[in-house]
């Protein structure tokens, strides 16, 4: 009983990671109608950015040891900046001039971006893995044979804040609106007055900063920082998205929590060599029943 | 002989209930009118009996098969064709392509074939061709041939969605809207046409329409719906006179004063 | 009349996958002048093979590839595009006698890439549905051979002839494989079909790599025997080279048959308009199946022939990547369009090959190894860069209209 | 006329076809002419290096000549690209060095050239045709099993003597190619000293094995269960990890509850570093122990002071270590930072590639430099050298014969990997 608990929690653990980012692919998703492959390097480069911000206090002063509570607060700060500019810049360069192209080009673009990403970090790092200084204790709450480390729960807790704060975003700001009103129907959206320029831009930038902190976080969660960490749990939000039902924000997160618990499930079951199997086999079956994902919205056939 | 025959048929949309419990019959080689205000339901009929949508509840039979349920392209083969409100044709294709689509159904030619190209295939493409442009003169479009179907008029547009759907060779058409968007002269050629093809190509033809000009120029029987009910039909000088219908169209004008005309 | 007729003949005869002459226009006007120059141009054609040909020893393979590319570019784009392609076929046919191992072996590699990408095309180009999961195909094709043909697993086939019995056993299979991931799919609507079979591919990989007893894990297959052809061994790249090349032009005409058919129309149609296409008597989800069936069949075929040349493979060899770049080259080549995926794969697959000899040297910046380590950087900003100036693609897919000309149409109705 | 039409398409698919045809057989003869060109290399023009006259001669079977003025090329087949570039990139350093250190063969220059080959087999083997291309005289690499398994194809095809430092499975030298050697270790020699000491000097029955889904990392625990359960060991379960994931929570939660003595890893740093640590966190006090993959100070470093306590095989070493202390002195002095993991066997396969060389080359009547390639290969498979990495004498299949050595065995103890056997 006890080892499913502990299954469950490390399901939720990195769920919450995939939801987190899933986020980003599905806002971004549900204002341009594009995979934003580049999205995963933009959790990477939080974690970098998390590495650097911590190291540099861990080395030029005491701060980490004295008031860690603060290093950790600029940290993700500084890691959201990071990937709301990088973003920024990416969709201006590489995103925005292919509008109106064919579907498929921006998704070509953003391969190239997060190709691009990636073997600037490498060639950065000089491809040795970054390993975050000690900035959170290891050590662990026990329940009986269940352990959680306390950065564990600040991730888990940490991802349910991120996600709570972006539906209330989305669903009480002018600009969570605006967000869902150029989901809705571009042309209409900018008929009606709203930016549309500006609201693809805020939804980057909510995605991105999503992403950012989420990799600080996850950074000190699993103290390294690799220029490829950020492609398989892009490639796992991105399945997440979709089995929420892309464009959907409380699927992404539904979709995000499911992926990462049946991955733990599985990996008991099956072995973590079959996880991945397991995970898409399970979308397969959920988009079976219904091809609009978890939570989206039924597409009728467009008559 | 009634060609279509809608039974108690429904339908609802989360609730909405946009369809409720409509009956009509069609007879063969006849133009049908479906009329109502906006919302009253008459897409959707025409959804649910080209099975882009399938009933709630009811039966919908065609020339004694039952068809609602079917995939799409098999209602296509049963023989109902149609028409887009907001014109559907495949932009980046040719008129002339946009018709041979239409006529895949009357086409054998499968990978095999497409690939050595066989005699007996290239004959039968260039006599789809050849009809498909016959098709396109009949509606009007002789010449245009080779343009992309974005590039068209909207008129021609029209038409054109009508020549593809011609070349499905239904026996019954729907028309969703035909004129809508046309200017009086082409109204009159569109009219002109919808009676060519009862009369020539001895079509089942059913049209949706808000110019009561048209409706009551070229229909022999009208049925009016209105949120979704049956309210009324019948010929066309008796429906005018329903009282349940002027009530429908109160507010709109649309019946008294274009229909006076 | 009869002129007409014949000469129209002519230009369906000589332009492969169609018969609706485009170019009409051109030739209608002055019929004998363009006759000169079009085999005047037929001249220039071993001219321009020969240079190409010397280039590697005059310029290198850099400078050679750079100007290939845009030889070709600019042919493929010109409106004669039989010519363009001749041009490209003489030099794809002529150039690797020209070429070092390691520039032999790019050219394998991209013209293997090419089948891929034509196999791609018909799934993404003419049918429009977004598979990011085409390695699947390449792989079970690959290791049905080597399974097969290994001695680790008693070998049991005449290597010798095995190959040609195994090539189209391989696209049977494939083209299986490809409908029995379609049938549950194939409702899915455009990125929904994206993911599923992205992990469709990585399932085919982790089975591979995990059914230990059935294919060795992730030690691989080797010593994959060389197929023979008569009693020649296929054994170099360049031998096989010409398997590919050979195999592309199959493909690429058959594809390109296909598509100025029906069955193309239909996918087209699908494309532009699913649900239109399907209430016009398309059978939709029979049309997607069959376009899935001939990608996954071109890919298959594809693995066999990889798997000879490379002599082991590995679950490895098969991850998301490759659907990326088969992908990635169909799209910056110019969708629908087989000229297109041609150049997309020597930009896509040749590039970041030739890029590793990159450095600059000039006064007092020396960076050796700039191209052996950043060769993926620019790759990726090369991937932005083009995908922004020629959002289209390359070669943008001149969509082939079915040209109606009164000539083709009436003719030989008027003799029946 | 429709007759005609067809007769014309067929026309151009038969021209097409005999073009093929055409090519395909000009294909042999132009090879063969390129080996001709290959056995009378000395008269291709001086035009430079870069001349595919110059290439395919250079590329051929028989021997390989330096002109006057030009550099010996070594080719050095690793990764550079990709998160393996961790392993790959200290690999080419170490054999960059090597190569600065020996300076000239017989007057003439050395060079490295480093081409990446992405760990995999596609890429190995177009790194493998690109310095047969170059004209290198030898390859040190390539750095995985896989690649090396594939670019042995094209490599042995050139008669080209390979070293690899660094590929560790069976089915390397199982594939039986002469030109292959290799200064790693054999996994199966590897695995089952493992195996030897897990069971009988640690006394563990009962362990869990947790593999990286490569080549290296499966094929290695395959030998050790297969050695450890014939001993009377128990193997409680297999694990897998997958490469690029940083949380393998799942796993370590499914490895607590079989409670196992031991823990074995096949894999690298960057896996193992966090499998350690999580298993620490997790509370599992079973002890560690890992090989190769992961004999690195930078395994340690990653797993932020978990790694303490594991036990690291280092494959058979000699019990003298001066060799390998100065070697790593020399490494920090050039790169200041520490030798990492297979840099030995990197500076010890290229010493012995260069030794090779020096003793096979002549100068010829112009001043140019001959090696024979058999010849060269025939040198280094009579190599016995005494390296960083211990006493190197190959077998008849180019592995290095355990002679001298035992299972070196180091156990991380504060923070260094410190030898125990």
């Amino acid at each position: 009983m006890q080892e499913w608990i502990q299954l469950l929690i490390d399901g939720i653990t990195i769920g919450g990671v995939y939801a987190v980012i899933a986020l980003g692919y599905t806002l971004v998703y549900g204002v341009l109608r594009m995979i934003n492959f580049a999205h995963g390097e933009l959790f990477m480069m939080g974690a970098f950015t998390g590495y650097y911000t911590l190291n540099g206090f861990e080395k030029h002063s005491s701060l980490n040891d004295s008031v860690p509570v603060l290093t950790i607060a600029i940290a993700i700060v500084l890691g959201m900046v990071v990937a709301v500019t990088l973003a920024l810049v990416m969709e201006r360069i590489a995103y925005r001039p292919l509008r109106r192209a064919p579907r498929l080009a921006p998704l070509i673009s953003a391969i190239g971006v997060s190709i691009l990403l990636r073997n600037i970090m490498l060639r950065a790092t000089n491809a040795q893995g970054k390993v975050y200084p000690k900035v959170f204790p290891r050590t662990a709450v026990e329940i009986g044979e269940i352990r959680l480390l306390y950065v564990q729960i600040f991730l888990i807790v940490l991802s349910f804040v991120f996600l709570g704060l972006l539906y209330l975003f989305i669903q009480r700001t002018k600009a969570g609106v605006a967000i869902r009103a150029v989901a809705e129907d571009r042309d209409t959206a900018s008929l009606m007055g709203i930016n549309v320029d500006r609201t693809i831009m805020t939804t980057f930038a909510v995605g991105a900063a999503l992403a950012g902190a989420a990799g600080v976080v996850y950074g000190m969660f699993v103290t390294t920082a690799t220029s490829g960490m950020g492609f398989i749990p892009g490639i796992k939000a991105f399945t997440a998205a979709v089995l929420g039902g892309i464009g959907s924000v409380p699927g992404a997160m539904a979709g995000g929590y499911f992926l990462g618990i049946s991955e733990a499930i599985s990996t008991k079951f099956f072995g973590a060599q079959y996880k991945d199997v397991v995970a898409f086999v399970l979308l397969v079956a959920v988009l079976i029943f219904r091809p609009w994902g978890l939570f989206g919205k039924r597409e009728d056939k467009r008559a | 002989m009634a060609i279509l025959s809608v039974r108690h048929v429904s339908r609802a949309f989360e609730g909405l209930i946009a369809l409720n419990d409509v009956s009509m019959e069609v007879e063969a080689e006849t133009i049908v009118g479906v009329i109502g205000p906006n919302g009253a339901g008459k897409t959707t009929l025409f959804n649910l009996l080209t099975g882009f949508y399938r009933p709630t509840s009811g039966e919908i039979w065609f020339e004694g098969k039952r068809v609602d349920g079917l995939p799409l392209h098999r209602i296509a083969a049963a023989g109902i064709s149609r028409t887009f409100q907001n014109i559907r044709l495949f932009s980046n294709m040719t008129a002339i392509e946009n018709v041979l689509v239409g006529s895949h159904l009357h086409l054998s030619t499968n990978i095999a074939t497409a690939i050595l190209r066989l005699p007996f295939t290239v004959k039968q493409e260039k006599r789809a061709v050849q009809s498909a442009v016959e098709t396109l003169r009949f509606v009007g479009l002789a010449g245009r041939e080779n343009e992309l179907a974005w590039n068209l008029a909207y008129g021609e547009q029209r038409r054109l969605e009508i020549a593809r759907a011609l070349a499905v060779r239904p026996r019954m058409l729907l028309l969703d809207e035909p004129t809508a968007g046309m200017n009086p002269g082409e109204s009159v050629d569109m009219i002109r046409l919808i009676r060519a093809l009862r009369d020539d190509l001895r079509m089942t033809v059913v049209l949706i329409e808000h110019q009561m000009r048209v409706v009551m120029g070229v229909c022999e029987y009208i049925t009016v719906l209105d949120h979704g009910e049956k309210i009324s039909e019948g010929r066309p000088e008796d429906v005018q006179k329903d009282q349940r219908v002027i009530e429908a169209y109160l507010g709109t004008g649309a019946l008294l004063s274009e229909g006076a005309s | 009349m009869k002129g007409s007729g014949s000469l129209s003949s002519l230009r369906a005869a000589l332009d492969p996958g169609r018969y609706w002459s485009r170019a009409g226009e051109q030739l209608q006007t002055t019929t004998s002048g363009a006759a000169v120059a079009r085999f005047g141009q037929y001249a220039v054609l071993p001219l321009l093979a020969i240079a190409g040909g010397l280039g590697p020893s005059y310029f290198g393979i850099r400078w050679t590839f750079a100007i290939l590319v845009i030889v070709m570019y600019a042919l493929l784009r010109s409106r004669s595009g039989l010519f363009g392609m001749v041009v490209l076929g003489a030099m794809l046919v002529y150039l690797p006698h020209q070429m070092d191992t390691f520039e032999r072996g790019i050219m394998f590699d991209i013209a293997l890439y090419a089948l891929l990408g034509i196999g791609l095309n018909v799934v993404v180009g003419y049918a429009g549905l977004l598979d990011l999961g085409y390695v699947a195909f390449f792989a079970s094709g690959a290791y049905l051979y080597a399974l097969i043909s290994a001695p680790q697993f008693g070998g049991g086939f005449d290597v010798g002839t095995s190959f040609w019995i195994v090539l189209p056993m391989a696209m049977v299979l494939a083209a299986l494989v490809g409908i029995a991931l379609g049938v549950p799919v194939l409702r899915l609507r455009g990125d929904y079909l994206a993911i599923v079979t992205l992990g469709f591919g990585e399932i085919i990989r982790i089975m591979i790599n995990n059914q230990d007893g059935v294919t060795n894990g992730p030690v691989g297959v080797f010593a994959i025997p060389k197929p023979h052809f008569g009693s020649t061994e296929l054994s170099g790249p360049v031998e096989l080279y010409f398997v590919v090349l050979a195999g592309c032009f199959v493909a690429a005409f058959a594809a390109e048959r296909i598509r100025d058919s029906r069955v193309g129309r239909a996918w087209e149609a699908i494309r532009e308009d699913e649900d239109v296409a399907s209430s016009m008597g398309v059978n939709t989800t029979a049309y997607k199946l069959m376009a899935f069936a001939i990608g996954a069949a071109i890919g298959g075929g594809g693995g066999v022939i990889y798997s000879a040349k490379q002599s082991a493979v590995f679950p490895s060899d098969f991850n998301l990547d490759v659907s990326i770049n088969v992908l990635a080259l169909v799209i910056i080549g110019g969708m629908g369009n087989v000229r297109g995926v041609i150049l997309g794969a020597m930009l896509l697959i040749g590039l970041p090959e030739v890029l590793r000899d990159f450095s600059i040297n000039i006064a007092f910046i020396h960076l050796d190894n700039l191209g052996a380590d950043y060769r993926l950087v620019i790759f990726g900003a090369a991937l932005v860069a083009v995908m922004i100036l020629r959002p289209e693609g390359l070669l943008p897919a001149r969509r082939r209209q079915a040209q109606f000309e009164p000539a083709d149409v009436l003719e030989p109705e008027v003799a029946t | 006329m429709k007759i005609g039409k067809r007769a014309l398409l067929l026309a151009a698919m038969l021209a097409t076809l005999t073009m093929v045809l055409a090519a395909c057989s000009s294909g042999t003869s132009s090879k063969d002419k390129t080996a001709t060109a290959g056995a009378g290399g000395a008269k291709t023009p001086a035009a430079g290096a870069t001349t595919a006259a110059t290439k395919a001669a250079t590329g051929a079977a028989g021997s390989i000549t330096v002109k006057k003025g030009d550099k010996i090329k070594i080719g050095i087949s690793t990764t550079l690209t990709t998160d393996n570039a961790e392993l790959g990139i200290p690999i080419r350093d170490a054999a960059l060095l090597a190569i600065k250190t020996k300076g000239t063969i017989k007057g003439f220059g050395i060079e490295g050239d480093p081409q990446d080959d992405g760990c995999a087999g596609p890429a190995s083997v177009t790194a493998a045709n690109k310095l047969i291309a170059d004209g290198v005289v030898a390859v040190i690499g390539p750095m995985c099993s896989g690649g090396a398994v594939a670019a042995l194809d094209p490599l042995s095809g050139a008669n080209m003597l390979t070293v690899s430092a660094s590929a560790t499975n069976p089915s390397v030298t199982a594939q039986g190619k002469k030109n292959f050697f290799r200064t790693a270790w054999n996994d199966a020699t590897q695995g089952a000293e493992m195996a030897k000491y897990a069971y009988t000097t640690l006394g563990k029955k009962n362990v869990v094995l947790v593999n990286d889904q490569s080549t290296y990392g499966k094929g290695l625990m395959d030998v050790f269960k297969a050695s450890f359960t014939a001993a009377g060991g128990k193997v409680a379960s297999e694990e897998a990890v997958t490469v690029g994931e940083k949380d393998f929570g799942p796993t370590v939660t499914k490895i607590k509850g079989e409670s196992p003595d031991l823990v074995v890893f096949g894999g690298f740093i960057a896996e193992g570093a966090v499998l350690v640590r999580q298993l620490k966190d997790a509370g599992v006090t079973a002890s560690f122990m890992g090989a190769d993959g992961i004999a690195d100070q930078k395994y340690i470093d990653q797993s932020g002071g978990a790694a303490e306590g594991s036990y690291v095989s280092r494959g058979p070493k000699p019990t003298d270590t001066k060799l390998y202390d100065a070697f790593a002195a020399a490494y920090k002095a050039e790169y200041k930072k520490d030798a990492g993991q297979f840099t030995e066997q990197a500076t010890d396969a290229t010493n012995i590639v260069l030794a090779a060389i020096e003793k096979v080359a002549t100068v010829d009547g112009s001043g140019n430099l001959v090696i024979d390639r058999q010849k060269l290969i025939d040198a280094v498979a009579a190599t016995s050298y005494a390296g960083a990495s211990g006493q190197i004498d190959f077998d008849a299949k180019g592995d290095r014969k355990v002679v001298g050595a035992v299972n070196e065995i180091d156990q991380v103890k504060s923070g260094k990997l410190t030898r125990i056997q």
